[in-house]
């Protein structure tokens, strides 16, 4: 993308652009923006002031919301900080190494994106319960997974990864093999390879990857329902408390957390990029995620 | 530093196609060396492979009579510089140069102040020294191109490879580079081979050329003899504009099957053959045959390009004289200066020089 | 480069990860199609003939081809839109199409019944004029568009910044107009992503469960795709009938994602 | 089909109006000269369900976990606020209790309400906040709770307290909630409607689950309604009110028992009371009426939420 | 077809900053004219201009008389050739190079067998029938040139705009295809602008040459012109390798700051000065003076190339003429073919030629 610069504005003639159709494929690309995210959105941005200030202030005021913002965010976080390395070390695998069977595995990381969040809701449920091929052993090993906050960083860290691998995977297949190769030549050791010459580069798109597993967790109600265990200011997800508040017929008060929620992952996310610009400094030209 | 390959056979990876077949090449201490030849022919697989950066390999490759994966890599004293500069784009110039130091195992790393006090010097060195905190991306070609190299050198090696090091720069440039490579080169008593598809390039630089075509070596000498005595038409060729003019061998005199073209005494068996020549070794003999001569546009150095239309073709030579009107009119075209290959020759023998 | 000293790190790091997919991802799928299958092949393959497993297979088909269509055709006006013109306001237009990422599909569901619910905006208006949006398909629909919106665009967009626009300026100068250019050259160079785009948005739709449960009413027959019949199921104790569609719909997922890596693969090898 | 009706319901009686929706067209037509009709039904957690209704979806038929979902829907139009009064027994087809389903054996020997907030027991009930059974499971406790001797609503909210901490799982529905007893093997006793607790010691798992019918419980009355507005835009005034009363047929009366729902008819009654356990059950009427209730103990900030703020 | 641009100004997309600025130029039907400049010139600028492929500019910019946005373009009879050839990467060669006749609208186009034959026709004429089928990832650098070309010319085009076409060639290959090229323009009576950095193209292929200079034009002429009277410094600098002498004019002489370089005469007000001279343009007088003169190594075309070393300075010149030892000694060096330019020339002023 190119930047915006802000010299000259509107001291110049109105252009035309060079290729023909602008006109037209802006119009479209308006309208379906308008009509499916502008328009919804607008209503969200403005439900909550419909009854004046006072349901927004309660919403501020409410403890358990910002027990289940927190329980959000902090699975969220969590389950990002699990799926950076296992994220790197897969994508890692699959292209360097290229191992028996791994377009396979590269097929099976998409999964978690495409089945319904309902289904990965219930299966990881079974799963990790207390009669689950996985929770059975953990329980006897004093571990509790399912109905806990760390089933929702379980079902989150399985949402999350696709995110991760599929941001890394093009640009470590990218990198110049003679880079490496230099700082090969230069004497650097493997290790050293890595952490100096390849973890800087794989830098931001881990943290791109990391800024949309994020934006998509705090959101994530299918998959984490069902696991989670739902009690409030412990396992309560912020998406849940909003259909609770819902179910309330109480429009204000979850239209408020709506906007909240919606307003602390967007903040989440602005972060997130400065923090990846601030990280690729020097890498002017930036991949375009 | 001395560099010694011998039956050296190089594979592609994970496959028995041959990259590099039957290499014999020396290169002696303080060398400056070019490794000349078409896209593909070679050149920086071979580059590569006295590097280290290949592994799987059949021969002999020593470096100062060593093999050279039995030392590790820091103390092999190689400087390289990729075709692309392959500079960390994430770190500052001045960081990119000190890297070679700054992983160096902590017992024999350096200070810090001494690493700084290295970068500045080859900052000077390479006339950029304003250009520490910047970051590749924000340099020109010429530059980056220099920092690669004060990277390469930041170690102190005592053998530079360069593979296709000008690229990427104009004409104007290049030139005056690869003067101060040079001068480089002599000053630090160091031991460099430079890849280059340019011969006049190579020519201008290195004291030997070593000509590839398909994964061998076709000959391997310095300018003037690969002038004087091409081993092959490929090499003649390849190292500037030939014309060719088929003819055959016969009692002592070579004559061109191009009748406005004089025959010369060239001692060779009889059969046909063709003489290769450079434009400018050609000659007129004016009002001695039925050729005519037309004069071309502007041609560089002072010198004159000439259109030499025959009954059978029409070709080009070039010479500083201007002719007048009358030298263009029923010539007759000298080419004894040219070198007779045999058809053979053009695949694989070894050729008699003309 | 590979000295021997680190033969052994490729073996360890591969079993590693082959642990971990194993664990995380390839032991829900095994344990999705092992309950789907605990009464056989056949019993599972009955399940789905059920009336209302079919038409909740025919709503989720009809409201993914219908989500596919609209999101790939503005995908593409919005990627050609932000790649190939200089405008005011770009930037803005990006951040806004990638928004809907980064907003909870309950939020998505929310945002229709704002406007279409009897206690939204329009919904008690549109319902006296017999139009129903909230808990009948066409709010699934709009649930649907609206967590599916930004895959089109968002694969399309890097591929098309990346390709130029010299192809589109040389089939201008050869007299090609805007739907010309797009079809001819534009589209099929940048095929392989469109697709790819496609196929996310494809998976996303059918699989949509916390937007669609937020506007559907579980309508049996009526409004329930499959990911909500799913539920439905597994809450009437119908567990191999749920599984069995779950695992329906991990295999077009399966498909989805095996075809994505094909045409990838094809392509990769069409374009070294 | 000339008629299609949509039934609104909750969570634990999907098998139920499976069946009356089966046995239904066959009554119409009966009644109506061959007049067929379709009905479908829809389930969820209870205060889920009257929400799409109230927000729009097209539902002939209302048949809730409470009085109070369906007060909502009558309080913002969609049917007479005297709506309870349109049907016998308070238009309530079907009684229910709650009580608690434990694993076969009863291994942890559980028997009364105490017994649910001893050392190591985990309790398994659906969110009150969503779902109408578990309102009905609450309210059980609260109401078992003002009834000890010495009871008052500050011991009542303190041994709810107790209850809730021994909750490892809040589940959105009932039905929910018996999914995770029955099917994840999760806690040691579940509180559940009495049918739902039946339903699944008796056809699910004979050889896995009991029943505990605990001394004192309460009075489930789960009511029944037309939506006013939609049978008249629909036009299936007719039909919606012959398919609740099929409900208080006693054809309709032994399908609910078959189900496990206690018939208000006595005759079925009766008939049916060897399937039923005795219990001594108190109605939510004696504990303030569901509006008071409501208010005081589900709404943002009730009794419930301040069990769980700290 | 006649292009005329006056007082032409092009600005950057959404920003006020000259592309181009205030261009006048003049091509008139069937020349072939060469922009030439350093990169970032706005030669591209200027070629896409002239395409119509911007819109935001000021001035006049006329084809054949009329504003080029008059007439749909199908109607404008412009080949455009990218530096990076564009070509359709899913498409055929074939199908590229129908590719404007396919997309005319159907009252107008060609049938199926007659757009066939078209193509077979430029298949041939590019010399590569049979590749009709490959896709252009198949190609070479060449072959793709020469498909751009051919898709170029398929509708006919009387003017064809050409952006770097041998970039990516190799030296030998490009003067052949720039000869053709010049060969198709003589027999198609096109008006060719070529875009090229390197001006020994430019002054073999181009009758014209317009040289740009930060998104001017310093001077169009035709080689000889810019050869005897460059306008500019810059002019004479960019067309080839130039030796600088600064000096002093003083009653009706330059005078050279190096004592060992030959003051000459030279009419032009007093002041001070610098001579620019190109290396073959150097002559040596032989004892008369201080300087000494090495022999540096083979260069092409036969000439040879010295190194001249004076107290001040070392400089290189170019002869044809293999100097004898003799004449290497003492020299003094005669620069009188140079060109003086007075110092505010470097800048703007029209200067005088020597
Ligand atoms: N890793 C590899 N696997 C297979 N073939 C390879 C590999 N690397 C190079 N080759 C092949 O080996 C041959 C020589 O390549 P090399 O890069 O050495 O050529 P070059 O002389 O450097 O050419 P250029 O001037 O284009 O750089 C080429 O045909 C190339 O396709
Ligand atoms: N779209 C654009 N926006 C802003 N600046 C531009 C744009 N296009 C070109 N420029 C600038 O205009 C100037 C002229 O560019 P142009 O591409 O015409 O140079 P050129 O002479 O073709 O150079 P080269 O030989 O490198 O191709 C450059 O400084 C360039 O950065
Ligand atoms: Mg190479
Ligand atoms: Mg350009
Ligand atoms: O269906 S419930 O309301 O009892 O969950």
């Amino acid at each position: 993308m190119k930047l915006l610069t802000v010299t000259g504005l509107g001291s110049f003639p109105r252009r035309r652009q060079t290729l023909p159709g602008f006109s037209l494929s802006l119009g479209l690309t308006l309208l379906w923006t308008g009509l499916l995210v502008v328009l919804p959105l607008t209503a969200l941005l403005l439900r909550p002031w419909q009854h004046g200030l006072s349901p927004m202030i309660h919403a501020l005021h409410d403890a358990r919301m910002y027990a289940a913002l927190r329980v959000s965010f902090i699975c969220a976080f969590l389950a990002v900080l699990i799926d950076l390395p296992i994220g790197l070390l897969l994508a890692w695998t699959l292209v360097r190494y290229r191992p028996p069977g791994h377009r396979a595995v590269d097929a099976l990381i998409d999964l978690p994106f495409a089945i319904p969040t309902a289904v990965t809701g219930i299966a990881l449920a079974t799963l990790y319960g207390p009669g689950g091929w996985i929770g059975a052993p953990a329980g006897k090993l004093g571990l509790k997974l399912a109905f806990s906050p760390a089933g929702i960083v379980i079902a989150l860290t399985f949402i999350g990864l696709p995110f991760i691998v599929r941001s890394v995977e093009p640009v470590l297949r990218s990198f110049p093999k003679d880079v490496e190769e230099a700082a090969f030549l230069l004497g650097a050791s493997g290790w050293q390879r890595f952490c100096r010459i390849l973890l800087p580069a794989l830098a931001p798109p881990l943290l791109s990857g990391a800024g949309l597993a994020f934006a998509r967790s705090i959101g994530e109600y299918g998959s984490v329902i069902f696991i989670a265990g739902n009690q409030p200011f412990h396992s309560e997800v912020a998406p849940l408390l909003i259909v609770m508040r819902l179910q309330e017929f109480n429009y204000d008060g979850a239209t408020s957390i709506a906007l909240i929620l919606l307003v602390t992952a967007l903040l989440c996310l602005i972060a997130v990029s400065h923090l990846r610009r601030s990280v690729s400094s020097g890498l002017v030209r930036e991949d375009g995620a | 530093m001395s560099i010694t390959l011998e039956a050296f056979t190089q594979y592609a990876p994970r496959s028995s196609r041959k990259l590099l077949d039957n290499i014999a090449l020396t290169v002696e201490d303080r060398a400056f060396v070019a490794l000349v030849g078409p896209s593909g022919a070679g050149k920086t697989t071979l580059l590569r492979a006295i590097a280290g950066l290949y592994s799987h390999s059949e021969g002999t490759l020593l470096i100062d009579g060593l093999p050279i994966h039995d030392r590790p890599v820091q103390d092999r004293g190689i400087g390289f510089v990729f075709q692309n500069y392959a500079l960390f784009r994430h770190m500052t110039v001045a960081r990119n140069i000190a890297f070679g130091l700054d992983v160096l195992p902590r017992a024999r790393r350096p200070d810090r102040a001494a690493i700084q006090r290295r970068v500045t010097e080859l900052l000077d060195l390479i006339q950029l020294p304003h250009l520490a905190k910047a970051y590749p991306d924000q340099l020109s070609g010429g530059q980056r191109q220099r920092v690669a190299l004060a990277r390469a050198l930041a170690t102190g090696p005592r053998l530079l490879l360069l593979d296709e090091p000008f690229g990427a720069l104009d004409p104007l440039v290049r030139r005056d580079i690869r003067r101060w490579l040079r001068d480089l080169h002599d000053r630090m008593n160091l031991t460099t081979i430079l890849v280059t598809h340019d011969h006049e390039e190579a020519m201008d630089v290195a004291d030997t050329l070593v000509v590839m075509q398909e994964g061998r070596i076709v000959q391997a000498a310095d300018a003037s003899t690969l002038n004087g005595a091409p081993q092959t038409p490929f090499v003649m060729e390849f190292l500037g504009e030939t014309l060719k003019f088929p003819g055959i061998v016969r009692a002592g005199q070579f004559v061109p099957d191009n009748t406005d073209i004089a025959p010369f005494p060239f001692e060779g068996p009889d059969g046909d053959a063709t003489a290769f020549i450079r434009p400018h070794d050609v000659f007129l003999l004016p009002g001695a045959g039925q050729a005519s001569v037309e004069k071309r546009p502007h041609f560089s150095n002072g010198l004159f390009r000439y259109q030499i239309v025959t009954a059978e073709a029409a070709f080009e030579m070039i010479t500083p004289t201007d002719l007048s009107p009358q030298e263009m009119q029923n010539v007759r075209v000298d080419i004894s200066r040219g070198k007779i290959f045999y058809p053979a020759a053009a695949s694989e023998d070894p050729p008699k020089p003309a | 480069m590979t000295r021997q000293s680190s033969r052994i790190t490729p073996v360890v790091l591969t079993l590693l990860s082959y642990t971990i997919i194993g664990l995380l991802i390839v032991l829900p799928v095994a344990l999705i199609l092992h309950e789907a299958l605990r009464q056989g092949l056949h019993t599972a393959l009955e399940t789905l003939k059920d009336p209302e497993a079919r038409s909740a297979i025919r709503l989720t088909a009809c409201v993914t081809a219908i989500v596919t269509v609209i999101n790939t055709a503005g995908g593409i006006a919005a990627a050609w839109t932000l790649t190939k013109y200089d405008f005011r306001g770009a930037r803005l237009l990006v951040s806004l199409i990638e928004l809907p990422i980064s907003v909870s599909p309950v939020i998505a569901g929310l945002v229709w019944l704002l406007l279409f619910g009897r206690q939204g905006w329009w919904g008690n208006w549109l319902g006296h004029h017999g139009l129903h949006i909230a808990f009948a398909v066409p709010g699934i629909i709009l649930a649907a568009l609206f967590v599916t919106f930004p895959y089109v665009a968002r694969t399309l967009m890097p591929y098309m910044e990346q390709q130029g626009r010299a192809a589109e300026e040389a089939a201008f100068l050869l007299g090609a107009g805007f739907w010309k250019t797009l079809i001819h050259v534009t589209l099929p160079d940048a095929g392989w992503a469109l697709l790819s785009g496609i196929l996310l948005t494809t998976a996303r739709a059918m699989g949509e469960f916390g937007a669609v449960a937020v506007i559907s009413g579980h309508i049996p027959g009526v409004t329930e795709t499959m990911p909500l019949h799913i539920e439905t199921l597994y809450n009437g104790y119908q567990s191999v009938a749920a599984f069995a569609m779950a695992a329906l719909l991990v295999l077009v997922a399966m498909t989805t994602v095996l075809i994505r890596m094909f045409l990838e693969r094809s392509f990769r090898k069409q374009h070294p | 089909a000339d008629y299609h009706l949509l039934n609104v319901s909750y969570d634990p009686t999907r098998e139920l109006y499976s069946d009356i929706n089966h046995a239904f067209p066959a009554f119409w037509s009966k009644t109506n000269s061959g007049d067929s009709v379709v009905v479908t039904s829809s389930h969820g957690g209870s205060g889920a369900q009257a929400r799409s209704v109230l927000e729009g979806a097209p539902a002939d038929i209302v048949t809730l976990g409470l009085a109070y979902d369906i007060d909502i829907l009558a309080q913002n139009g969609l049917l007479a606020t005297d709506w309870q009064k349109r049907l016998p027994h308070n238009s309530t087809p079907y009684t229910s209790t709650i009580v608690f389903l434990v694993r076969k054996g009863n291994p942890k020997n559980i028997h009364d309400w105490p017994d649910l907030i001893r050392d190591g027991i985990q309790v398994v009930t659906p969110n009150p906040k969503t779902s109408g059974g578990a309102r009905w499971n609450y309210l059980a406790a609260w109401g078992w709770a003002l009834h000890q001797p010495g009871g008052t609503e500050q011991s009542a909210t303190a041994y709810l307290k107790a209850l809730f901490a021994h909750v490892p799982v809040l589940d959105t529905g009932a039905r929910g909630a018996t999914n995770s007893f029955v099917q994840r093997g999760l806690g040691d006793v579940l509180i559940a409607w009495e049918d739902e607790a039946l339903l699944a010691s008796r056809d699910l798992g004979p050889d896995k689950f009991d029943i505990v019918v605990p001394p004192l419980t309460i009075l489930a009355e789960p009511p029944v309604a037309t939506v006013d507005r939609n049978v008249q835009e629909h036009g299936t005034e007719a039909v919606s009110r012959a398919y609740l009363d099929f409900l208080f047929s006693p054809e309709g009366q032994r399908i609910g028992a078959r189900h496990y729902f206690r018939p208000v008819d006595p005759a079925i009654q009766a008939e049916t009371a060897a399937v039923f356990p005795h219990t001594t059950t108190f109605d939510v009427a004696s504990l303030g009426g569901w509006t008071r209730l409501q208010k005081a103990h589900f709404s943002d900030g009730g009794v419930f939420d301040q069990i769980y703020s700290h």
